[in-house]
C-alpha cells in the first residue's frame, strides 16, 4: 500500500492524534489510542504528557505496550505512582484533559458499553466491564471515542451504560454533575461523530471516499448530518511513514495493510 | 533467624481456608501466579476472589472450581482477548458464579477503606451509569459541608491477602519498585498477609533504603521466597512479561478440555513452582530482565 | 531548557499574594526556610498559613506581620520550648491571630481531601475531646452501610503550596526521600505549587528511579534552586537539622525586640538566601550531612 | 548518685519500660518515652517496633533525637512512609499497642489538657495542641501517661480536653466508641495511679521512700489509693547503668542527677 493510500486503521490514528493539542495530560489505553498519542508527539505535541490507568506517568517506551501495565512504561517514566492516587490526584482532582474511550457499543448519546450484550444477570456475552472507564468518562475534561462501524456497534440504545455520555437514563451530564464535557468525538472507521446541542451524535465528518451513507447504515437510529459535512484531511506521507515504519511496524494495532 | 519464612505449601494451607475471601493484587506487575496454583492444588473451595484485573489468575482459579464469588473491575486478557472460563461462568452457569463488579476506582476506594479501618470510602463517581443499578453496594453519602451527594463504596476487608514482591527480609518487611498497583492498601486491609518475594534478603537491606519499603513485617504473617513465582505475570528487574503465554491462553483457556489439560499438567501434575519452572527451560534466556539500575540516594545526615 | 525555573524572589512575587491560603508543609524534614523569609521581605500581609506544626517557620511570619489566621495541629518548638510570638498573638491578641485548630490527624485528612477534590474526609477521631467544641468545621458524617456516626474535617484547598524537596528537573518533577510528611496532599490540593529543591537535575535523573517521584511536573508552577533553604530545618541526605538554632530560638523568640532584631539582621536586612548563607560560614562545617547511599534497584525487563 | 540511688526521671523511665511487652507495637514521643523504650529494647523487649507520628518505622537511631522528626530515626529505618499512611493504616487501622501521653494537665479521669491554661478563646497560657495525641489517646490499644506531680498538673477537671481519658464530658469510652482502652497507668515522679472500676485514678503504687500523702497533696481531686497500696520495684544496677552510661550520658531527658 503506497503511501498515499491508507487503511481505515491508519485515518482513526491520525485523525485521534489531530484532537491532541501540545502539553495536554491525556490519559490513554492500549491500541489506536497509543498510537494517536504517539504519532501527535512525534509530530504536533512533542510535549503531551501521558499517563496510565496502570500509575506510570509520562512514559516514553522503547517497544509498543501489549498491556497498560507493561514494563516498558515504567522504565523510564517520570513518576510510578499507586492507583489510589491515579484515580484521586490525578483523575478525580481534574488534572486530565483528555481521556480515550473505546466499546463493544456506542449509543446515540455516547453512552459507552464494555460491561454485558443482552441482560446483565445472564448476558449473550459477558463483556470485561469498566476497568477504569466509568471515571474516565465522567471526569476527563473530555473523551474521544475510538470504535469501528462493525454490526450492531452503533444501537439507538446501549445495552448497558458502562461509561456515560451526553445524555442517559438519569439525564444530562450536568443535572448527574460530571464535571467532564464528555465525548465531544466519535471516531469511527468511516468518518466522525460529534453531539449536537442536545447531545445527540451526528455525522459531521466523512473520511476520503466514503459516503453519508455508507455511516448511516451502519448506525442503528436515524443519523443526521451536520450541513455541510466535511471531508476529513488524508493521513499526511509524514503520518503514514511514522505510523507504519516507526510507531506500528508488526502493525499490531494498525491491522493488516488494507 | 528464619522469621516467617516458610514453604508456598505451608503458607497456603495454614493461612487460605474453604470460604475465605482473598485478595491476590498486582495490577499487571507482580500476579502471583505461585500462590493461586498451589491453591488450585490444595483444592479451596468457595472463596470469594478480589482482583481489580481478575487475569489469567482467575480464570484458571475458576475453571478449577475454586471461586464461588469474583469481586472486581475489569475482567480480560489485555491484548490478547477474553477469559473464557469466566465467561462460561457468567454466560452459562459453568460453574456458578456471583459477580460483585465495581469500576477500578470503586475497588480501589473498596481497599483504601479497608487499610483504614473506615466503614465506607466517598468518591465522585457512577453518574450516569448502569453500575449502582447492578450493585447494591454502591450507595451514597451527603456532604456536610456543601450538602452535595458522593458516592460510596463499603470497606473490602479480605481474610488473606497475597503480596508478590521483588524482596523482603524474613520478617516481612517488604520492598516493591515499578507499578506498585493496590498492593498496600490491600495487605494493610488484611486479617493476614503472605508475601511472596523473588529474593530473600537480609533487614540491613532494606534499612538501607527505608522509603522503598511498603510492607511494614508487623503486617505480615508468612514469607514464601519463590523465584519466578509471578510468571506469566513479570517482576521488574528480575524477567519480562511472557506475553507469548497471554495471548496463547486465549487459544487454551477457549476450550474447556485444553483448559482442563492445562491445569493437569501445570497444576495437578506437579507438586510445587520448582517443578513448573524446571518444564519451562527456555524461561530464563527468553524473559530474564536486563539490568537498568539506578543510582542510589543519600540518606546520611 | 530553563522551564520553570525562576528566582525566589520572582516566585514569591508571582504566586504568593496578600490574603492567600498558604501552605508550607514538610515534618520537622524540609522546611522551607527561604521561602518563608522571601515572603517576609517582600511584606506580604493577611495570609491564612496552613501546617501541621508551625515551626519557628510560623512564628517569624506571624512576628513579621504577615498572618492573620494559622491552620494547625501543634504550634511548639519540639524539643527546645514554645513559640513566643505565636503565643503573644493567642495570649495578648499582639498581633492579632485566627485560628482553625484540628489535630495532626485530621490536619493530614484536610488536606487527603483536598487532593482528592472531595469537599470532606471521614475519620474516626475527636469523640471525648474538647476540640470540635472549639471548631465548628468538625462535623460528622453517617456511615450509608453501618449507620455509624464518623467525624469529618472539610477539604483544605490552598491557593498556593511550597514544597521544599531534594532534587527535581526543570519541569517540576521532583524527588524526595526520608520523611515526606504531607507534601505529596498539599501539593495535588493546591492551585499553585512552588518547588523549592537542593539540586536542580536533568530530567534523565528523574527517570531512571521513577517511584521516588512524589510530585509530577504537571502540577507544578515553579521550581526554585535554593541550597540549604530549609536551613534550619534539614534535606536528608544534604545537611542535618540545626538544632543548636532551634534551642537559641526560645531565647530569641522570648523577647519581641530580640525577635524583630533577628527578623531585621537577617532577613529584611538582606536582599536573599545566598546573603544568608554567607553570614553562617561554620554552617557547612558543622552540618553537611555524611555519606550514607543506598543501592540502586534495577528497573530492567 | 551511686546506682542504688536513683533520680525521679530515672525511676519513671523505668516504671514506664516496665509496662512494654517484646515485640509489641509502639507510638512513641520523645523524652522519657522515648527513653523507657529504647530501655526495654535494651533489657526484656528487644523486638520493640518503634512508630514515630513523622513516618519513621523500626527506627534504631544513632543518637538520642531531639525531635520525633530527627533523620537519625529515618536512617537506618525499616520503613518510611507519610503521615496519612501513619494516621490511616496504622493508628485507625488499629496496629499501635502501646501510645505514649503526657500533658500539662492530667485529671481525675486521665483526660489530658495540651492545649490551653485557662480559656480557649484567650488563655492564660496557651499549649501546642494535640500533635497527634488526641487520635493516639483514642485508638492505641492501651495508652502509657508519663507527667510529673507539679503544682496545678492533676486537676479534678482539666481545662480543656485534648486527650481523651476513661470519661469525659460526653461519657465513657465504650459509650462514644473509643476502640482503645486508654491510659491504663499513669506514671508520675512519685508513683503510679491507675483507673479504678469507674475510670476514675486511683494510686496503685508509691515509689521507694515516697508517703501516700506526699502524691494526694498534689493532686487536685480527693485522691483514693489501693488497698494495699504497693511499693515499686527500684530500677535495677543493670537498668540505671544503661540510662546512665547508655541511652542517655549527656542527661538530656535524665535532668540533673538528684
Amino acid at each position: 500500500m503506497s503511501s498515499n493510500e491508507f487503511s481505515p486503521a491508519e485515518m482513526m490514528a491520525v485523525a485521534a492524534a489531530r484532537e491532541l493539542r501540545d502539553g495536554e495530560v491525556v490519559f490513554v489505553g492500549i491500541g489506536l489510542p497509543n498510537l494517536a498519542c504517539n504519532l501527535a508527539r512525534a509530530t504536533h505535541a512533542p510535549n503531551l504528557v501521558l499517563i496510565y490507568e496502570s500509575g506510570a506517568v509520562g512514559a516514553t517506551p522503547d517497544r509498543l505496550p501489549l498491556s497498560i501495565g507493561d514494563p516498558a512504561l515504567v522504565a523510564g517514566a517520570l513518576m510510578v505512582c499507586g492507583m489510589a492516587d491515579v484515580f484521586q490526584c490525578f483523575l478525580q482532582n481534574g488534572r486530565i484533559e483528555v481521556g480515550f474511550l473505546g466499546g463493544a457499543q456506542v449509543d446515540r448519546w455516547g453512552n459507552i458499553n464494555t460491561t454485558v450484550i443482552g441482560e446483565y444477570a445472564r448476558p449473550k456475552v459477558r463483556l470485561p466491564g469498566s476497568g477504569g472507564a466509568a471515571e474516565i468518562a465522567i471526569h476527563a475534561k473530555r473523551t474521544l471515542v475510538v470504535s469501528r462501524l462493525t454490526p450492531r456497534a452503533f444501537p439507538a440504545e446501549v445495552d448497558f451504560i458502562t461509561s456515560p455520555g451526553h445524555r442517559s437514563r438519569g439525564g444530562t451530564r450536568r443535572e448527574l454533575g460530571m464535571p467532564g464535557a464528555g465525548p465531544i468525538k466519535v471516531i469511527t472507521d468511516k468518518g466522525i461523530l460529534e453531539p449536537d446541542e442536545s447531545g445527540e451524535l451526528v455525522l459531521t465528518q466523512v473520511y476520503p471516499d466514503v459516503e453519508f451513507e455508507q455511516v448511516r447504515a451502519r448506525v442503528g437510529w436515524p443519523l443526521r448530518a451536520r450541513e455541510p459535512l466535511g471531508t476529513c484531511a488524508p493521513p499526511t506521507a509524514r503520518d503514514i511513514d511514522l505510523l507504519r515504519n516507526e510507531l506500528d511496524p508488526k502493525r499490531l494495532f494498525l491491522g493488516a495493510a488494507a | 533467624m528464619s522469621g516467617k519464612v516458610c514453604t508456598m505449601r505451608e503458607a497456603i494451607a495454614q493461612h487460605v481456608h474453604d470460604g475465605d475471601t482473598v485478595v491476590i493484587e498486582g495490577f499487571t506487575h507482580l500476579i502471583c501466579f505461585a500462590a493461586a496454583h498451589e491453591i488450585i492444588r490444595q483444592r479451596r473451595r468457595n472463596l470469594t476472589l478480589c482482583r481489580l484485573t481478575p487475569d489469567l489468575v482467575a480464570d484458571q482459579m475458576i475453571a478449577a472450581g475454586c471461586v464461588s464469588m469474583l469481586v472486581f473491575s475489569w475482567a480480560g486478557n489485555p491484548g490478547a482477548g477474553s477469559l473464557h472460563a469466566f465467561r462460561r461462568a457468567v454466560e452459562s452457569n459453568q460453574p456458578p458464579l456471583a459477580l460483585d463488579e465495581y469500576s477500578h476506582f470503586g475497588m480501589v476506594a473498596r481497599l483504601s477503606a479497608g487499610a483504614a479501618r473506615l466503614p465506607f470510602w466517598p468518591l465522585k463517581d457512577y453518574m450516569g451509569t448502569d453500575i449502582p443499578k447492578v450493585n447494591a453496594r454502591i450507595r451514597s453519602v451527603q456532604c456536610p459541608y456543601t450538602g452535595e451527594s458522593l458516592a460510596t463504596v463499603p470497606a473490602l476487608n479480605p481474610d488473606v491477602t497475597i503480596v508478590h514482591a521483588q524482596r523482603a527480609d524474613a520478617l516481612g518487611n517488604t520492598q516493591v519498585w515499578g507499578l506498585v498497583g493496590t498492593q498496600k492498601e490491600a495487605a494493610f486491609a488484611s486479617s493476614r498477609v503472605i508475601v511472596v518475594v523473588e529474593e530473600l534478603v537480609d533487614e540491613v537491606v532494606i534499612r538501607q533504603d527505608p522509603n522503598r519499603t511498603i510492607l511494614p513485617g508487623l503486617i505480615v504473617d508468612a514469607v514464601v521466597v519463590e523465584p519466578w513465582g509471578a510468571h506469566p505475570s513479570y517482576a521488574q528487574g528480575y524477567y519480562d512479561r511472557d506475553n507469548d503465554f497471554y495471548v496463547d491462553w486465549e487459544v487454551i483457556s477457549r476450550d474447556p478440555a485444553r483448559l482442563n489439560g492445562y491445569l493437569d499438567d501445570w497444576v495437578f501434575g506437579i507438586p510445587d513452582r520448582a517443578a513448573y519452572l524446571s518444564r519451562l527451560p527456555t524461561l530464563r534466556d527468553r524473559l530474564t530482565a536486563d539490568d537498568r539500575v539506578c543510582a542510589g540516594v543519600n540518606y546520611g545526615y
